[in-house]
């Protein structure tokens, strides 16, 4: 038994704002209706609608068409009805859906963490499409970065997430890799501006681990203690800066910079401002590019 | 190129950072703490030493020492795949060291092409000792790390030198 | 190019504290060794000893034999070394395991939650075996529970968790189904008692929802309250138990049973020990099995 009536949207996914032409052809062996049924169309909850123009096709079927000017919902049902008693018998139903093709993703970042050896990236997605998008981190490892060789490694990130993870064996390390992110719905697609990095130049270096040592010098005003690199990191030459502040409302910040990674004792004196002083220490790649690691939490000391 | 020997440099010390977590891996899970009470089984299973003669103080030259490093590595990442399915808990290191070696290979070759001495085609891998049994993929494993963290010495020793 | 040497243990699974038989068989082909060559044993990481006896195989191998008599350790590591120079050779390495079969799991019992439609089953595992052992909880559907008809349903639970989860489209609901738990390890298993229950007898039913009204009636002591039960359980009839206390140090609670599970308004009169008092309610499944759900959180009202 072949169904009364049967939609047909052209196209059925249409940018907000655009108009969408419908047809609806009811069959003439459908049983229980008039030879000619007035076919009539409904939009979502609106009221019911004639079409613009209804005419006998050659098979017999009568075909309404009609012409949403502008579909000014996301995503909408369109019925096709003919009138039954005093009231409307559905024929068939489609969904529309409207939106906008995705704007270039921007502000793509990455950064390698060491603590799972992953390259992390992450991106603005832009303005909402309304309408499912894809999004895929792309990727190749090339010496410099002109040439494409090697496969493009897709990076998919977990629903409705604005980052992926590249684990450690699809990564290259000390090698120049170029990334970029592809969004793509079915109104178009796009890609961000494309990155090249070597992983190992954007490791994520967490802070030193600072210890209080016992002041040897008997002299007053005197405090030491002794740092190491954070673990995963200790294969990296890095250098360190040393910012200490009295506990005291507004004091300022001395700043020690050009530190080396680990120091098994270290000695600052001259601090008579106050009973207590703070201490943070942060650290960054030498000799090669790198990020400054945050600054460590703060350690207090009593001077003596 | 500075740039080269640097980046050498740091990924020489992260092979040895993860070829030591392997040994000590292998070690507090197996109790395979002594590499040189293995070598006898290193003989049976031909598990090989990469030279690195060309590397030594008396005869640097950057061309051979860069070949030879290049080699070594190779083979190095050869046997540690060979032992893939070690076991569970030491499979995470082992990749992890297997794919740092493979990037190190990669960067040295990459240096040889740019100083246009990289033969036309990449080496091919020699026959790889099988192992038949897990204590054979442990114990090869002990070695093989073993026989890389001295080859390593020797490479950082010549790094610094070209350096 | 065949091993040196090779450990064979028999059983390699031992009761704690039982003996274990182990032999070292050293090939005649071992380059680089004498041909005699010591058998030496060490477990773990106790001194090197000699074996109990060391003979020559037809094929002109050394075999040496040795009797651990008691195994202490739940895991170890047995290894066949020989003298070289003035340290050993490991020819081969073979790990010991000793524990216990495993006790009957007990305590099992089972809720069935409406929330996510699936039936928990939990039990006490038993004393360490200190062996991998494998949990089953094993169950099926047979209205009479004397017959074993149809497949039986294997839930397998996450690592080291002592209870798992029948979803929904695995459960024959209203009809009678056997659940026990299997262990086993390479020393033996086990099952515990077997339960007999269907699933909607054992429903997790949530308190009701309690809501005050404000007092009709002027006179003094008195309160409004109404109640609904807890969505997802509406189509069970249930009855409820109310329970009230003034808020005083010590005061006793006075219980009012056999309510309906909903109720638009209820009056409740004579309170005039305390000005704020705390009402509480939980139900139970009326005329077919159930369990009483917990009770509610406390309402505090003001009676006028």
């Amino acid at each position: 038994m072949l169904s009364c009536g049967h939609i047909r949207i052209s196209p059925p996914i249409v940018r907000l704002g655009d108009p969408v032409l419908a047809s609806c052809t009811v069959s003439p062996n459908c049983s229980k209706l008039d030879q000619q049924p007035k076919i009539l169309w409904r939009l979502q909850d609106e009221p019911v609608q004639p079409g613009d123009r209804q005419h006998r096709l050659p098979d017999g079927s009568q075909e309404s068409l009609i012409t949403l000017p502008h579909l000014n919902y996301t995503q909408a049902f369109l019925f096709c009805l003919v009138p039954w008693d005093n009231s409307f018998q559905v024929l068939d139903q489609a969904e529309l859906l409207a939106g906008y093709p995705p704007a270039s993703p921007s502000n793509l970042s990455c950064l390698m963490y060491l603590s799972n050896n992953s390259l992390v990236c992450q991106w603005e997605p832009g303005p909402e499409t309304h309408l499912p998008t894809n999004f895929i981190l792309k990727s190749y490892s090339r010496a410099d970065c002109q040439y494409q060789e090697g496969t493009i490694l897709n990076c998919v990130p977990k629903k409705r997430q604005s980052n992926c993870s590249i684990p450690r064996k699809h990564l290259l390390l000390y090698q120049n890799m170029v990334i970029w992110v592809q969004a793509e719905n079915m109104l178009g697609s796009s890609e961000s501006p494309k990155l090249c990095l070597d992983p190992m130049d954007v490791v994520k270096l967490e802070p030193p681990v600072l210890r209080a040592l016992d002041a040897a010098s008997g002299q007053p005003g005197c405090l030491r203690l002794s740092w190491k690199p954070w673990k995963p990191s200790e294969f990296m030459e890095q250098e360190c800066e040393l910012r200490y502040q009295p506990q005291l409302e507004g004091a300022n910040c001395t700043l020690v910079s050009h530190l080396p990674s680990s120091q098994n004792q270290f000695e600052l004196c001259g601090l008579h401002q106050a009973p207590v002083y703070t201490l943070q220490m942060r650290c960054i790649r030498s000799s090669l590019p790198g990020l400054w690691s945050s600054w460590s939490p703060g350690l207090q000391l009593r001077p003596t | 190129s500075v740039l080269f020997l640097l980046k050498s440099l740091e990924q020489v010390r992260k092979i040895q950072a993860s070829s030591s977590a392997l040994l000590e891996q292998l070690c507090a899970t197996y109790k395979l703490c002594h590499p040189e009470e293995l070598v006898l089984l290193g003989h049976s299973l031909g598990i090989p030493k990469a030279p690195l003669r060309g590397c030594s103080s008396q005869a640097l030259q950057q061309t051979k020492c860069l070949s030879q490093l290049h080699r070594g590595l190779f083979l190095y990442q050869g046997l540690l795949q060979a032992l893939a399915g070690i076991s569970p808990e030491v499979a995470p290191t082992l990749e992890m060291l297997q794919l740092d070696v493979a990037n190190f290979a990669t960067t040295v070759w990459q240096q040889m092409d740019s100083l246009g001495v990289a033969p036309a085609a990449q080496p091919t891998q020699s026959t790889m000792p099988t192992f038949t049994s897990a204590f054979q993929r442990r114990a090869g494993g002990v070695l093989a790390t073993s026989y890389l963290l001295s080859f390593l010495e020797m490479a950082h020793h010549a790094l610094q030198r070209l350096a």
